[in-house]
């Protein structure tokens, strides 16, 4: 990191890099998408089990050979498999994602409805996460070589925290021991609480180890020091200078922890009864629903993109150094 | 000291972490108007002695005092609040390297803001324009955008008068500059020091910390020399430059390059057991013109340049040519970013110039693919600033030495334990070092430990990039004298650089000053120092610490 | 109370023990529904009752597609069928009138109801119902289980209004019985003209209530038919149902569904593990209904089609083999009796023979050394010429509840003991019928819900091994007997009832003796439901709860 | 390409550039103990279940596979320290046992994850400008679908089992060390050693040999360790979906996932097994960051 050159078409730079950086975005994120697309098309047919069967109710059906026939026929399935393939890419590249076969409805629509849900969970989780470590964090900075050791005890452990043991834990205690919250979820605030909670409190731990690490190291380096020397107080250092270094890495990780948290869904979502992606994917799967598959792994996949570009982006509005904007 | 009541009188001040003590007994008075210059080497506790000043000793530390007055205020046992209503008030602390010491993701201006608004001067107008006319008593041009800016995007200098004038903000009645001026190059540093000279003389008193003598030199009225966290002598600064009384203060005078001829001494005579070891040195090979024999190194026309995203192809290196004799040193000298090193790394083979040649013994060196230069690598080495980051973290002393005599077959200690010894004695260090982990080594063991890794496939050249300037004062006596040593036993011809032009003029037969790329003058070390002829020659030698007197 | 009450029935006390005392006599659903609020006072109309489903939410709501029992529970609340069964488990008729079949038994001849109409303004007729059994036989609406119900219908006809003739390709006397299955039950005809997926959406009947939106892994919400006429009187109330609507939710973990039960998040939960019955039990807040299904009992089947159960002394052994009656005593917590029959206890017809089942390692023994596994290796299992006693177990997770799974793991576990090494694999349904159709396996346990004993003959008959275009076939102990095909093809069609019932008990006693297959319990079919829920208890013939009656305590 | 000087106190306390500067070993007696003790306590854990999964027999009471079905549901304490589970078996004998088939999955996984990212990260990091694009590529997508349903579709493809959890979770981990090498690889490749090391004259090979392949292994025992305790976290999430090993094995996931069902009555099943689990991944991180700050010297 040694001194850039000073301004002087600085502005025009910029101008240029930010074009590139944008073009770099949306040409890396339809990459992705068709990489997914092309990989979920071929691994999901490489799975045992007739697509057909699949369409007439699973392989339990005793479906007749013409209903079968019929079947394949309806969703293309008679034609050679480069032909699905371009079909299918053809069809994605329109934005159509297809039929479900296990719901018999465009996979757009059933998206669109379970998207919502998902998406609430996540942004709350994320969210909660984020205060959670910060004021673990600042509490530690503040407390002395205990509070710290505590702290750090505390992240590393619900770092450690399987999803579906907490919310199994959870539900134990606050459902059925205490009856302070509903063990199902609902979009009602109350409902919300306890898989927010099983969501948030690992990804808290990850964020809070490193927040801290990078809190300590910025509470201790020589900008510091000065702003100190400057009258500074240990608040002030810390609200104008530490947290924001204490960010960076945060809003870095975030974009990975999205992702991380459409897994936890996953599990979320079946043990609280809750309606959303995570759920339907894995009906999807166990269901050989391919539209389905694909669709949550585009859409996933989509989200993944757009959340590492802002989460690029914002730190490079915290992080004036990127010469962001 | 009566009439002015001292800004700050310390008296005993003893600071320890843990069980260890790192200063002792440390007095100390400036008055009003008066500069006081804390000299001493790396851990020797001035920097903790000036934080202490302040009540910032650092986390886990405990600090006690007789006496400790700073500006009138009896500090012992102060309040944080108490502490923080001087800090920065009655008192400003600058510090080295302005990089780390700004706050890297905020605006230059808000940091010097902070200081004004903590102490609760004046509106946000007017603390924005106060802002703007500090920034342009510490001279920096455009102070509007410069205020607006990040540390990052101002040079080292321009950062440096930035954290002056947020530590002046309030025009404290003392200011601590630790280390001011030693990220920076001659004639930034010496513009920096006649700044800080500057508000001394505007009245507040100056507490200047520094590892370098010569540099205090100019400013200081009285100094102190710390060693060991002790003050072991005090005095005005003529008395002690001129009439030292402390061993250890004659040895720190004694080790300063400025003025000493080349080859002679600047390390106590014991120091290297090369010397000792060393045969009659056999006279520096044939002087220059005087044989036919082709150069060891030479460079024709070398430009290079780089690209900057978004940006015109930055040229760090413009038509760049010279000759380096076997078993001379040819010193190339110049400011951060005049192309030195982007030079050296052409001339090792590691960069090719996007035009030129380098020709090695009268071969094409730099035309050549890598795999034809391998066979003749021994004769070329290399030493660098820092000696560690250089070294295999895995690898002990002894490993990096098998290796390098070797070359490559083994890491074997014991498969070449005999010239192992004798590398290590020949640059000074002792047989047991083999054995331990260049990361456990001090910054002079370290660099001995290059050099010895540097001589072990017996090269004829070696390129020495700025290879004391991360080392204090005595040490760098010690490496040169060793680099003089090995030169004279074993012939060898080296292109020194370096941004010092006490060290460069002290150790070169000949100079090539840079700037911005370019080859500005060069010729013969003598008539160079002594008659330059560019203008910019002229300025750094003006900005370069005088010779320190007696001798 | 001896009179007969169609449609299923809310037994009080007094019908309780009557109730056990027809579980004896072999023929009622021995639903144990406890007192109903005598201390709640008079019904009171109004509130949603919220349903917690813990199946899997179905793929689409119209029994006649597929046809699952998931379906049939939702179904049964805005859909009705021709018969149905009462208290006594008697079959009576319900949308039909009456029916009568030719001397040949090849021409059945339904009288429909009048005055019924569906819930979109459609009268129910001949038409419609001709209608409706269409729709099930077109390949296109992919039907299994009904479909199958009707296979043997060569062609139909509607005389007029009110009559249908049906032609059958053979006599099928079990025809009533799959007319009382949901997945036979009317719809309107209007609405089977729409596309499926609409169908599916919101099929339309002219049960108690409708279906009003689907919020897919949500809920079904269902709305009161208030134009609602029973089409048979009942002692219980007339006109609409008492509830305003039901949330039919799904909720799969157990624990959570439980856990909402007793949170008052939802009023009624299925599948209702054993451990929170016996807990629940204990609760006075929570009540408990016990509906085991109709057709065959909960069994594990021995492949006699390859090694080692070809043999069937060592499928006699495996039987001694096992110690099912303490792993079920202490996993069910008694609330899954013991079953030594084919049949479900709710069948008339099923035919018990405890005295094969009894765990006896020491006979298991002698039968193996008899058979040439008299050799033990080093892990302790048996073999013969080299070759290990090892039975490969698919185990579906869906099908099979984890306290039938932790019985099949305590069966591994007595099974060693002999020297039989079982490998268990679980398995999600699609990998798991994977391993029937390739044969792939000795042991296989799967349920199988059907109106009456013609069960045995989908279970047990040679034909039931040829494998549908699907690959499935439902004979998996593959049975392959001259003797028992015909003793179930002249079961099947007989006129005669007494007739019916011999021949079906010398079947059931057939394969029970031919160790084919290991009777654990009945199909478990455990409801529990709020305190506050009153009248709860009525079922329909394949024991799926209606709640007409029912209505929530303030 | 400027020369810039650090600070030229490299000892001073107060300038220290990183917290992970400990107080020496043995100063302050009782304050290094304290300092120490998570460290003292994650290795006392981990070597509790290593020797768990080398010797079961000597730490556990019970068969972890007899039954007992009268024995069946009973709670902490008395005979069973644990509980035992619905077919009464001891649950801290089985999760004892438990812990080599768990440690086992969780090293292959790991080990699979770390070796598939050393290839991609070295050829990515030292292959050159176009290899490092594709390999970056790859690792975008990777990164880009959720990992459980790339554990999932593989299941589905090669049927469950121990060695497709193995396999999975190496899969659904391996990019986010790829990445992490591929920057250490980057990092040494362009580092004054591997310069010191050309100017001796060293080929490419050797130096990627000597020098950089070393060097990058170095985290890698950091990452395993922390690795190992996350991919013990995945497999029992996968043994939760039902796709990890076949019963009766004492796989700690597969006990969770047989525990939960009975939550309302026998907490201990669900809550013992995880609380091995928990502590297998926390002890491994804290143990993990030690060898970091040892590393960072």
């Amino acid at each position: 990191m040694h001194p850039r050159t000073l301004a002087g078409g600085r502005s025009a730079r910029i101008a240029g890099t930010a074009a590139r950086w944008v073009l770099g975005k949306i040409g890396g994120g339809l990459f992705v998408l068709w990489a997914v697309a092309t990989a979920i098309f071929f691994g999901i047919r490489m799975i045992p089990g007739d697509p057909a069967e699949a369409i007439m109710g699973g392989p339990g059906s005793q479906a007749s050979a013409e209903a079968l026939a019929q079947a394949r026929a309806d969703y293309g399935l008679d034609e050679p498999l480069y032909v699905q393939y371009f079909g299918q890419l053809w069809r994605l590249a329109t934005g159509d994602l297809g039929t479900s076969y296990s719901l018999k409805l465009p996979v757009a629509e059933v998206l669109g409805e379970l998207v919502p849900p998902t998406l609430v969970l996540a942004v709350l989780a994320l969210a909660v996460a984020w205060a959670l470590a910060l004021v673990v964090a600042v509490l530690s900075t503040r407390s002395g070589r205990l509070g710290t050791a505590l702290a750090s005890g505390l992240e590393i452990v619900s770092a450690a925290v399987p999803h579906f043991w907490l919310a199994s834990v959870l539900i134990m205690l606050f459902a059925t021991a205490l009856g302070w919250l509903p063990p199902v979820s609902t979009n009602s605030p109350a409902g919300l609480v306890l898989p927010v909670a099983t969501l948030a409190l690992p990804l808290a731990g990850f964020l809070g180890q490193v927040m801290r690490d990078t809190l300590d190291a910025a509470h201790r380096s020589p900008f510091a020091l000065s702003a100190r020397a400057r009258g500074e107080s240990e608040t002030g250092v810390l609200l104008r200078h530490s947290l924001r270094h204490a960010a960076l890495p945060g809003i870095a990780l975030s974009g990975w922890a999205f992702g991380s948290l459409l897994s936890g869904a996953v599990v979320v979502e079946s043990i609280f009864a809750r309606p959303g992606l995570g759920r339907s994917l894995l009906s999807a799967v166990t269901a050989r629903d391919i539209p389905m598959v694909t669709g949550v792994a585009l859409l996933s996949a989509a989200a993944y993109v757009v959340i590492m570009a802002f989460s690029d982006l914002a730190e490079r509005l915290a992080d004036p150094r990127m010469g962001g904007s | 000291m009566n009439a002015p009541a001292p800004i700050l009188r310390v008296e005993n001040l003893g600071v320890s972490f843990g069980e260890t003590p790192v200063v002792l007994d440390v007095s100390l008075t400036v008055d009003p108007g008066e500069c006081l210059a804390l000299v001493g080497e790396s851990g020797s506790g001035k920097s903790v002695t000036a934080r202490s000043l302040i009540g910032l000793a650092g986390p886990g530390s405990t600090v006690r005092a007789d006496a400790l007055e700073v500006a009138g205020v009896d500090a012992r046992g102060l309040s944080q609040r108490a502490w923080r209503s001087i800090r920065g008030n009655k008192v400003g602390l600058i510090l080295q390297d302005a990089l780390t010491s700004l706050d890297p993701l905020r605006r230059i201006g808000k940091e010097i803001d902070d200081a004004l608004r903590l102490h609760g001067s004046g509106s946000g107008a007017a603390r924005a324009a106060r802002v703007v006319e500090l920034l342009a008593a510490v001279g920096l041009d455009d102070p509007v955008r410069r205020a607006s800016q990040l540390s990052g995007e101002l040079s080292g200098g321009m950062r440096q008068r930035a954290l002056i004038a947020s530590a002046i903000a309030l025009d404290p009645a003392l200011v601590i500059a630790d280390e001011p001026t030693t990220a920076l190059d001659a004639t930034v540093a010496a513009a920096v020091l006649d700044l800080l000279a500057g508000l001394r003389a505007a009245g507040s008193g100056m507490l200047l910390i520094s590892h370098d003598l010569s540099t205090v030199a100019k400013v200081a009225d009285t100094i102190a020399v710390m060693q060991a966290g002790r003050i072991v002598e005090t005095g005005s600064t003529e008395a002690i430059l001129g009439d030292p009384q402390h061993p250890y203060t004659k040895a720190l005078l004694a080790a300063v390059p400025a003025g000493k001829p080349r080859f002679a001494r600047l390390s106590p005579a014991t120091a290297s057991p090369a010397a000792v070891a060393a045969p009659a040195p056999e006279a520096p090979s044939a002087a220059p013109g005087e044989s036919g024999q082709p150069p060891a190194l030479s460079a024709r026309s070398l430009s290079r340049s780089f690209k900057v995203p978004g940006a015109a192809d930055f040229p760090a290196v413009k038509d760049v040519g010279f000759e380096l004799l076997p078993g001379r040193t040819l010193g190339v000298v110049g400011e951060s970013g005049s192309g030195k090193t982007t030079t050296a790394r052409m001339a090792l083979g590691l960069l090719a110039p996007d035009a030129g040649s380098v020709h090695l013994f009268g071969e094409p060196w730099s035309a050549v693919p890598e795999a034809q230069r391998r066979t003749r690598r021994p004769s070329l080495g290399a030493i660098y600033q820092d000696p560690l980051s250089s070294f295999d973290p895995r690898h002990s002393a002894g490993q990096v030495l098998a290796d390098a005599l070797s070359f490559g077959a083994t890491r074997n200690p014991r498969k070449h334990a005999g010239r192992i010894a004798e590398l290590l004695s020949l640059v000074g260090l002792a047989p047991e070092v083999a054995a331990r982990n260049p990361a456990t080594l001090s910054g002079g063991q370290r660099q001995r430990l290059a050099i010895a890794r540097a001589l072990a496939p017996n090269p004829r050249v070696l390129i020495c990039d700025e290879p004391v300037s991360a080392l204090d004062v005595s040490i760098q006596a010690q490496v040169l004298d060793l680099l003089d040593e090995l030169q004279r036993r074993l012939g060898l011809a080296y292109l020194f650089i370096s941004h010092d032009l006490s060290v460069i003029r002290h150790m070169s037969d000949a100079v090539l000053v840079m700037r911005a790329g370019e080859v500005v003058e060069s010729g013969d070390t003598e008539s160079v120092f002594t008659a330059p002829q560019h203008p910019y020659t002229r300025a750094l030698l003006a900005a370069s610490p005088a010779p320190t007197p007696g001798r | 109370m001896r009179h007969v009450r169609p449609l299923a029935t809310r037994l009080f006390p007094a019908a309780a023990a009557l109730a056990a005392a027809l579980v004896l006599a072999g023929c009622a659903p021995a639903t144990t529904a406890p007192e109903s609020g005598n201390d709640a006072g008079p019904p009171v109309a109004g509130g949603t009752l919220v349903y917690a489903s813990g199946d899997a939410e179905p793929s689409c709501l119209d029994p006649h597609v597929g046809g699952n029992y998931p379906q049939a529970l939702v179904a049964s609340q805005y859909l009705e069928t021709l018969y149905t069964k009462d208290a006594a488990g008697t079959l009576v008729p319900w949308l039909a009138e009456d029916s009568t079949v030719s001397a040949d038994g090849l021409t059945r001849t339904v009288k429909i109801r009048p005055g019924i109409t569906f819930t979109d303004g459609t009268p129910l007729d001949a038409e419609a119902v001709k209608a409706n059994f269409e729709h099930l036989l077109d390949p296109a609406t992919a039907s299994s289980t009904g479909y199958l119900a009707l296979g043997k219908i060569k062609s139909m006809k509607a005389l007029d209004d009110a009559t249908l003739e049906l032609k059958l390709k053979t006599p099928d006397n079990a025809l009533l019985e799959s007319f009382a299955m949901p997945w036979v039950a009317i719809q309107s005809p209007l609405a089977l003209k729409r596309s499926q997926a609409e169908n599916c959406a919101a099929p339309v009947g002219t049960g108690p209530f409708k279906v009003a939106s689907w919020k897919k892994q949500d809920a079904v919400n269902l709305v009161r038919n208030e134009d609602y006429v029973q089409p048979v009187a009942t002692p219980g109330h007339e006109g609409a149902a008492y509830l305003d609507g039901i949330t039919w939710r799904f909720i799969p973990e157990a624990a959570t569904r439980y856990a909402a039960l007793q949170a008052g998040e939802v009023h009624v939960i299925d599948n209702a593990q054993p451990d929170t019955i016996a807990a629940a039990t204990k609760l006075q807040t929570i009540k408990h209904l016990d509906a085991p299904r109709p057709g065959a009992s909960n069994r594990i089947e021995l492949n006699s089609s390859k090694a080692p159960f070809n043999d069937a002394a060592v499928r006699e052994a495996f039987i001694h083999a096992v110690n099912v009656n303490a792993s079920v005593d202490s996993l069910f917590f008694g609330t899954a009796p013991r079953s030594y029959s084919p049949l479900s206890s709710a069948e008339p017809l099923a035919y018990s023979a405890e005295s094969l089942f009894a765990y006896d390692p020491a006979k298991a023994g002698e039968l193996l050394d008899a058979a040439g596994w008299s050799e033990r290796d080093s892990e302790g299992y048996r073999t013969k010429d080299g070759e290990r006693l090892s039975l490969t177990f698919p185990v579906s997770t869906s099908q099979s509840i984890p306290a039938e799974q932790s019985l099949f793991e305590q069966m591994q576990a007595t099974a060693k003991e002999s020297g039989f090494e079982i490998k268990i694999n679980l398995l999600d349904l699609s990998s798991w019928y994977g391993e029937l159709f390739t044969n792939d396996y000795n042991l296989v346990s799967a349920p199988y819900t059907k109106v009456g004993p013609s069960v045995l003959a989908v279970l047990f008959h040679s034909d039931s091994t040829i494998p549908a275009p699907s690959g499935y076939f439902a004979n998996l102990s593959q049975v392959k007997d001259p003797k028992l095909d015909e003793l179930l093809d002249s079961a099947g069609s007989t006129q005669d009832e007494a007739e019916r019932k011999e021949l079906y008990a010398q079947a059931q006693k057939l394969v029970l003796e031919g160790h084919y297959l290991l009777p654990l319990y009945n199909q478990q079919n455990h409801f529990l439901y709020a305190g506050k829920l009153q009248n709860v208890g009525a079922t329909t013939a394949v024991a799926t709860p209606t709640f007409f009656d029912a209505w929530l305590a303030k | 390409m400027s020369i810039d000087k650090q600070d030229l106190s490299p000892g001073d306390p107060v300038l220290a550039p990183h917290p992970a500067r400990r107080p020496a070993p043995g100063t302050g007696g009782l304050r290094a103990l304290a300092a120490r003790l998570p460290l003292l306590l994650a290795s006392a854990v981990l070597a509790f279940f290593v020797l768990a999964a080398m010797l079961p027999g000597l730490l556990a009471p019970y068969d972890p596979l007899a039954i007992n079905p009268a024995d069946a549901f009973s709670a902490p304490g008395g005979g069973h320290l644990l509980g035992t589970d619905e077919s009464g078996r001891d649950i801290y004998s089985r999760i004892i046992h438990g812990a080599r088939p768990s440690l086992l999955i969780g090293a292959a996984a790991t080990a699979i994850g770390l070796g598939l990212a050393l290839v991609l990260g070295t050829v990515a990091g030292f292959g050159g400008r176009w290899l490092d694009f594709g390999v970056g590529r790859i690792l975008e997508v990777l990164f880009a679908l959720p990992g459980l349903l790339l554990a999932l579709v593989f299941i589905a493809l090669a049927g469950p089992g121990v060695g497709t959890t193995v396999v999975a979770v190496g899969l659904t981990t391996a990019p986010g060390y790829a990445r992490m090498i591929r920057a250490q690889v980057i990092a040494l490749r362009t580092s004054p050693m591997v310069e010191a090391a050309t100017v001796l004259g060293r080929s490419r090979a050797k130096i990627l040999g000597i020098h950089i392949l070393p060097n990058a292994l170095a985290p890698i025992a950091v990452l395993g360790t922390l690795g190992l305790g996350q991919a013990v976290v995945w497999a029992a999430s996968l043994s939760f979906l039902g796709l990890g090993a076949p019963p009766p094995a004492p796989e700690w996931g597969a006990m969770l996932s047989a525990g939960r069902t009975y939550l309302a009555l026998a907490w201990w099943m669900t809550f013992f097994p995880g609380l091995a689990i928990v502590l297998v991944a926390a002890a491994s991180t804290v143990l993990s960051r030690a060898l970091k700050a040892a590393g960072a010297r």
